[in-house]
């Protein structure tokens, strides 16, 4: 994604969408997508514009999610359950392993996965979110090369969305409706199976050209301006202003602690939210040879484990989990990052099995009383 | 631990399916035999309990007879570690449902001279009469877990077996929840991980095999499940059932009682 | 050797814990008895109060080791007690999934418990310590494919978690099965030389006249899956219905165990022989020369041959799981609507080890009102103390030790799963 | 074995090849060790040391700056990594990754007073400042120490503390919290010390290393007597995965104890440890 390529909206009908997906195909890459799956929307590969749900859309709210048939929109459908981490940092990483004992031990480390991939699909708050773990895992003083390496192998087709889920809250977050950077190409799905597709790199421009597309019209530029209008009316919000310093301000009150006793601390939250990055690493080791291997896996501030030290875990009370995970989104990522780790997806909302609503709850925290 | 260590599996009230794990590793059993003295078996040989001491004992099932009452006290002498395995030897098992009904009730049903039965009135987990050092989970166990076990055990570091959620391994699985995209009723943020999240991958809510996860939130997944449309005898027979004498299972199923 | 009495307190390589004793006066057996003193775990009692819907997975925890027998009689049942009927499609993958436990549960105890005791051996790792390893090699990887069947299908090999009242909870993935299949394909060879390892072995040669009892499949199958009726070599052929109609559960005070008997009062043999014995003919073409390679004949009348009928079995399920997957299309939804009603329901099938028989009644909101299981060990019970009492009669004077070890084979020719203690009785007060 | 290349593969540890063993408690080893190619470190930096077959854990350097050969770590047994570790001999080979972690300031404090307290094994990570003074006692104004350890017999690097205590340019105090009857010296929490310490406090630089509770008291004390909270340092202990900010598990709040730390002044943890369980 190198340089900022202006170039002139063009627009491309379901051929167009399958000569995209053959395209990049044929570019060597693995292409992936949303399908609809066990009742859900997943990002899985595609083969073809068959693949991607269309004529579906969802419905979501507090621990809520439905797909129904609706329309006949490809990109109807907003967000799956869990982002394009699980591609790009994924939930289990083998590290390095050993070979040999003692003296002879050799360390081998994991070699890096370089396959092309391109994402279909993803959405602004997904660009955000993917931006915000390049922080984390790529621009900090160390970085992590296998994510290093699936990224930067990474092509990216963003769909604008036009319409949102009621979870949904990327405006107050100011990450979308509209994708504004971190992609290749951008799509805006308008009626009749038309998209109107926009390069932001040269690879992205050179790939649109061997489309058959023709260039975008006023009525079309406006049509997709409005579909991503409606999406953005149709949102919740959340009200960031001052809240960082509100959160660290607050650390004990009380609605902490009632919403501990809703809050299962089963890690969902994390597992589906698109900027937690945290892991742990495991040892593995074989039975029948000296052989040992070390493993990355997803980790989440919800477990006891996670902030264990010799003499117990810093945060065995389900609270102040709670408001690790909470306060870390919406606080103390600035201070760490420069920007909140909250994109507003709102997966964390849906997902959450008893439906706990970060929004509500930073509304409620502002909120005097304790 | 010198030399091969040497290795029990004993048998209390259960099912034999933990114990089966450990040939069901069929990749592994012959290296597992070759890392280990299997001296005590006899699920899987002849070969006698030579009244001995076991550096590693394995204990399947509940305690549920006055004679198991006895026994376990001298299986945990003659061990220098002892490890339950799976949920009837860690919390009791599926015939703990037995415990709080009327025992003579449950006799006449099934039994035409109930004179004869010599039995507890509980099915209760080993850890209620002798130490324990470490607990295996499900019903049955993993045997990813039961091979990671021994593998720790004998690399001398502590097992990888999370206390945390099944929802952990769900997510990581790929599943789609179904609690959330269907409305089944499902105890997997409640329930200590280790089976990979299996039911949730077949479109099924967990039912807890591996007992409550640390601290469990029971109360509020009740709650929940409620609001989905599950009655209070539902809400109560999903806690009772293969680990219901587990504390935090047993009281919310009594909350519902 | 006259007076004596040979008696084992823990039966080894068994699921589960039994005994046994034979009694020895003036050189004749007097007395044999066949203890199983699981502790009792009363199934059949908390079943009651249960929804119907609960059945297959408590009911899987009786055994560890046939699971999916328990599951495939107590799903029969229930859909009978509640008057649905399920899709083909749905009763093929059951068989399938029954083809895996066979194969699983089959070899493990041919190979890994029953083996030994023809070369001699105290279990398996002895075998492979001593010049064995490649066929216990070979046991282990042919088992992991039955296991992989249960996986599939099943979710894990012990309590499969996706068999449903109604049918399933998640029909497989054609390309997981098409899959599967690639790896079955590889085991027909480990199958065959497993049949031809069995065949190897040194048989006492020693029949009996046994009372053959086996269900029968509507469609002209092999005994397994949906036992509609059983039949049996002395002419019975009555609805599965009808079971308690013909057979009884007596509770014989010398040995104190419940035990299925005839209502005439005689043992029955289920299992391994019944089925080949009056189902020959339902074998596929390669297991029937397998057997005939093996040495047996169109009748076998030696238990201890039944690990070659084993073999053969096995042999069969996995060409039977082959056929299953080829004719598999996937089918959504994977079960049928149940709506609860009161009613009973009687289901009938073959675990690995004999004819496993379920019935429930149910109330009207579907829940549970009593629960009957008549596991294959209860059955095979007086058969066993007959064999120990028949089977042994002219090896009396041989060694002690010999003798003792001759008894345990005998007993383990039934592969008895002793877990499945639903109601066997604790024999303690028998030890005076 | 090659060198540390911390920015193509950070996870990945080099071959570290244990070179002494010393037992200084029943249950704490000092290392020696080298690894080709070692950087050199700034005190109160740490490594991450692997048993390959067991697991990773991070250790503070507690030997001298000035050594830049041998890789001095003072480890306490008390779980199954630092129980292997303690039990390895020399020749044995392990991984290491590092050095990490924001150092003690203590060039920085030259011309001052310096007050360092420890308590327990945290002596371990403060011996590289102690080694600093010594070396440049010069430059330094006022050097004291105060040790706490729970008891007689679990006092770290006695010889050398005796040693210390012998000079005259160093006051060192040894504290107990339970005496035995061969105990002549103090006996009580070590920030009770403080008051008998000889130091100006507005020219003082204080480093402490200890229990987080014994942390929390010898801030507040230094506090009370004057210093600043910004001359204020302490170690922080969290649970770390990696060391380097991508495992997430070290965070206290806005801070990666692990990248921004160990080492924090007290103006900026005074704040975060008063929260409970964050
Ligand atoms: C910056 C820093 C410097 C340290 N310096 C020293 C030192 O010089 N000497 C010394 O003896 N100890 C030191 N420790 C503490 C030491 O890291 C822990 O005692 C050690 O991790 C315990 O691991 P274990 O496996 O032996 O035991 P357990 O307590 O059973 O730990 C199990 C696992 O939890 C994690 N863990 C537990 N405690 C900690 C911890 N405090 N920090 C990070 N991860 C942890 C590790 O992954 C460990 O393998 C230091 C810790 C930190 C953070
Ligand atoms: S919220 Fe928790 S799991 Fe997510 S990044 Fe922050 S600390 Fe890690
Ligand atoms: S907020 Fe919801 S999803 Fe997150 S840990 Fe709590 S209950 Fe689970
Ligand atoms: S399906 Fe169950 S285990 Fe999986 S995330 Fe949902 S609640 Fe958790």
């Amino acid at each position: 994604m190198s340089g900022a390529v202006p170039a002139a909206p063009v627009v491309f009908d379901a051929q167009g969408l399958d000569a995209l997906i053959a395209a990049l195909a044929d570019a060597g890459r693995e292409v992936f997508g949303p399908v609809r799956r066990d009742g859900a929307v997943v990002y899985e590969e595609v083969a073809s514009s068959a693949d991607f749900p269309k004529g579906w859309i969802d419905e979501q709210s507090g621990g809520h999610y439905r797909l129904r048939q609706e329309g006949e929109a490809y990109f109807g459908a907003t967000l799956g359950p869990q982002g394009w981490k699980r591609i790009l940092h994924p939930p289990k990483q083998t590290l390095w392993r050993t070979e040999g004992t003692g003296e002879e031990t050799k360390i081998i480390r994991e070699p890096l996965d370089e396959t092309r991939r391109a994402f279909i699909g993803a959405r602004a708050c997904d660009l955000a979110a993917i931006a915000a773990q390049d922080r984390v895992l790529i621009e900090g003083p160390y970085r992590d090369p296998h994510y290093a390496a699936r990224r930067a192998n990474l092509f990216i087709v963003a769909v604008n969305c036009t319409r949102s889920a009621d979870t949904c809250f990327c405006t107050s977050m100011n990450t979308g409706p509209k994708a504004t950077k971190g992609y290749d190409i951008a799509l805006t799905e308008l009626d009749g199976g038309r998209f109107l597709a926009e390069a932001a790199s040269d690879e992205g421009l050179a790939l649109l050209a061997t489309l058959p597309t023709r260039p975008a019209t006023t009525d079309d530029e406006s049509a997709a301006e409005a579909g991503i209008d409606r999406a953005r009316d149709q949102q919740r919000r959340i009200d960031t202003e001052g809240l960082p310093a509100l959160l660290k301000e607050r650390p004990d009150h009380p609605r902490w602690s009632e919403v501990a006793q809703r809050c299962l601390n089963c890690a969902n939250c994390t597992m589906v939210c698109p900027t937690c990055f945290c892991t742990t690493v495991d040892e593995v080791t074989s039975l029948d040879g000296p052989e040992t291997e070390r493993v990355n896996s997803w980790a989440s501030c919800f477990t006891v484990d996670f902030s264990h030290v010799h003499g117990g875990a810093v945060r065995p009370g389900a609270k102040s989990r709670y408001r690790q995970w909470m306060t870390h989104k919406l606080a103390t990522w600035v201070d760490q990052f420069g920007e909140m780790g909250c994109v507003g997806c709102g997966r964390c909302i849906s997902w959450c099995p008893v439906g706990i609503d970060i929004t509500e709850e930073a509304a409620a925290l502002r909120k005097e009383g304790g | 631990m010198t030399g091969r260590p040497r290795l029990a599996v004993w048998k209390f009230s259960s099912c034999d399916g933990c114990q089966l794990s450990l040939l069901d590793c069929e990749d592994e059993v012959l290296a597992v035999a070759n890392a280990i003295e299997i001296a005590y078996f006899p699920e899987a040989t002849r070969r006698d309990d030579d009244g001995g001491n076991y550096d590693i004992s394995f204990v399947e099932g509940s305690v549920t007879t006055p004679h198991e009452a006895e026994a376990i006290k001298d299986i945990r002498a003659r061990s220098t570690t002892l490890i339950t395995i799976g949920a009837c030897a860690t919390s009791g098992g599926i015939q703990a449902l037995k415990n709080g009904a009327s025992t003579k009730d449950f006799i006449d049903a099934v039994y035409a001279h109930p004179e004869f039965i010599t039995t507890l009135d509980t099915a209760t987990p080993i850890s209620d009469h002798v130490k324990v050092d470490f607990e295996l989970r499900g019903c049955p166990i993993s045997k990813t877990h039961l091979i990671e076990l021994i593998a720790a055990t004998l690399a001398g570091r502590a097992p990888q077996t999370p206390a945390h959620a099944t929802c952990i391994e769900c997510k990581m699985a790929g599943h789609v929840c179904v609690m959330v995209a269907e409305g089944k009723p499902c105890l997997g943020p409640v329930t200590h991980a280790g089976c990979g999240a299996l039911c949730p991958g077949y479109a099924r809510g967990c039912y807890g095999c591996f007992g409550p996860k640390e601290t469990p939130n029971t109360a509020s997944l009740s709650a929940r499940l409620a609001e989905n449309g599950a009655d209070r005898r539902q809400i109560k027979r999903l806690y009772a059932t293969f680990n219901t004498n587990a504390p935090a299972f047993r009281e919310e199923a009594k909350a519902h009682d | 050797m006259t007076d004596t009495t040979i008696k084992v307190d823990m039966l080894a390589r068994v699921e589960g814990e039994g005994a046994f004793k034979v009694v020895v006066r003036d050189g004749r057996i007097t007395a044999t008895e066949f203890r199983i003193f699981e502790p009792p775990r009363f199934f059949e009692a908390f079943l009651r109060g249960r929804d119907h819907s609960e059945a297959p997975d408590i009911t899987a925890r009786i055994c560890g080791i046939c699971p999916v027998a328990y599951q495939m009689s107590s799903v029969q049942a229930m859909e009978m007690a509640l008057g649905v009927e399920v899709s083909q499609p749905i009763k093929d993958l059951r068989r399938m999934l029954y083809c895996g436990e066979w194969i699983e549960s089959h070899v493990l105890h041919a190979a890994m418990l029953h083996a030994p005791d023809f070369l001699g051996y105290a279990s398996a790792i002895d075998m492979a310590n001593d010049g064995h390893a490649a066929t216990v090699k070979l046991a282990l990887d042919y088992k992991k494919i039955g296991n992989a069947i249960v996986t599939l299908l099943g979710g894990r090999e012990i309590h499969p978690i996706n068999v449903k009242v109604g049918g399933w909870w998640k029909a497989p993935k054609k390309r997981d099965m098409l899959a599967l299949r690639e790896e079955l394909m590889r085991a027909l060879d480990m199958a065959e030389a497993f049949v031809d390892f069995t065949a190897s072995l040194p048989f006492p040669d020693k029949e009996r006249d046994y009372h053959m009892v086996c269900i029968e499949e509507p469609n002209g199958l092999y005994p397994m899956y949906e036992g509609t009726r059983l039949i049996s070599n002395r002419g019975l052929d009555i609805p599965a219905t009808a079971f308690n109609d013909h057979f009884d559960e007596h509770h014989v005070k010398q040995s104190n165990a419940l035990q299925g008997r005839t209502k005439a009062g005689g043992a029955y043999l289920t299992g391994p022989l019944p089925r080949y014995n009056l189902a020959y003919e339902k074998l596929s073409e390669r297991a029937k020369a397998a057997a005939v390679r093996a040495g047996l004949g169109r009748e076998v009348k030696n238990p201890y041959r039944s690990i070659v009928v084993r073999a053969v079995e096995s042999l069969f399920a996995v060409e039977e799981a082959i056929r299953l997957i080829e004719d598999y299309e996937e089918f959504d939804p994977a079960a049928v609507a149940i709506t609860p009603r009161a009613g009973t329901g009687m289901g009938a099938s073959e675990a690995p080890r004999g004819m496993l028989f379920h019935q429930y009644t149910l109330e009207e909101d579907g829940s549970i009102a009593t629960a009957q299981i008549v596991p294959p060990t209860a059955q095979n019970q007086p058969s066993i103390e007959e064999d120990l009492a028949e089977l042994i009669a002219d090896e009396l004077d041989r060694p002690h030790e010999e003798i003792q070890w001759l008894c345990e084979q005998t007993i383990r020719n039934y592969d008895p799963c002793i877990s499945c203690a639903t109601h066997f009785l604790d024999l303690t007060i028998d030890r005076a | 074995m090659h060198a540390p290349d911390p920015h193509t593969d950070p996870m990945v540890p080099v071959i570290a090849r244990v070179t002494g063993r010393t037992r200084e408690l029943s249950d704490v080893v000092t290392f020696e060790m080298e690894v080709e190619g070692w950087p050199g470190f700034a005190p109160g930096q740490f490594n991450m040391l692997s048993v390959f077959g067991v697991g990773e854990i991070p250790i503070s350097i507690s030997g001298p700056v000035s050594d830049t050969t041998r890789i001095i770590h003072t480890i306490r047994d008390v779980g199954p990594v630092s129980h292997a570790l303690a039990a390895l001999s020399p020749g044995a080979v392990l991984g290491l990754r590092g050095p990490y972690g924001a150092p003690w300031p203590v060039q920085a404090a030259r011309g001052r007073d310096v007050v360092v307290i420890a308590g327990g094994l945290g002596l371990a990570p403060v011996r590289p400042i102690l080694y600093e003074l010594m070396e440049n006692r010069d430059a330094y104004g006022k050097v004291t120490l105060l040790y706490g350890a729970r008891s007689p017999a679990e006092i770290l690097f006695e010889k050398e503390l005796g040693d210390w205590r012998s000079r005259l340019d160093m006051g060192v105090e040894v504290t107990v919290d339970r005496a035995t009857n061969a105990w002549h010296g103090h006996v009580g929490v070590v920030t009770a010390l403080l008051r008998g310490a000889d130091f100006t406090p507005a020219n003082t630089t204080a480093f402490v290393c200890g229990p987080e509770i014994m942390m929390r008291f010898g801030a507040d004390g230094l506090t009370d007597l004057g210093v600043a909270a910004t001359d204020i340092h302490l170690s922080m202990e969290r649970n770390m995965q990696c060391g380097i900010g991508l495992c997430g598990h070290c965070q206290l709040g806005p801070v990666f104890v692990c990248k921004d730390g160990p080492v924090f002044d007290w103006a900026t943890m005074k704040p975060l440890m008063r929260i409970k369980e964050l």
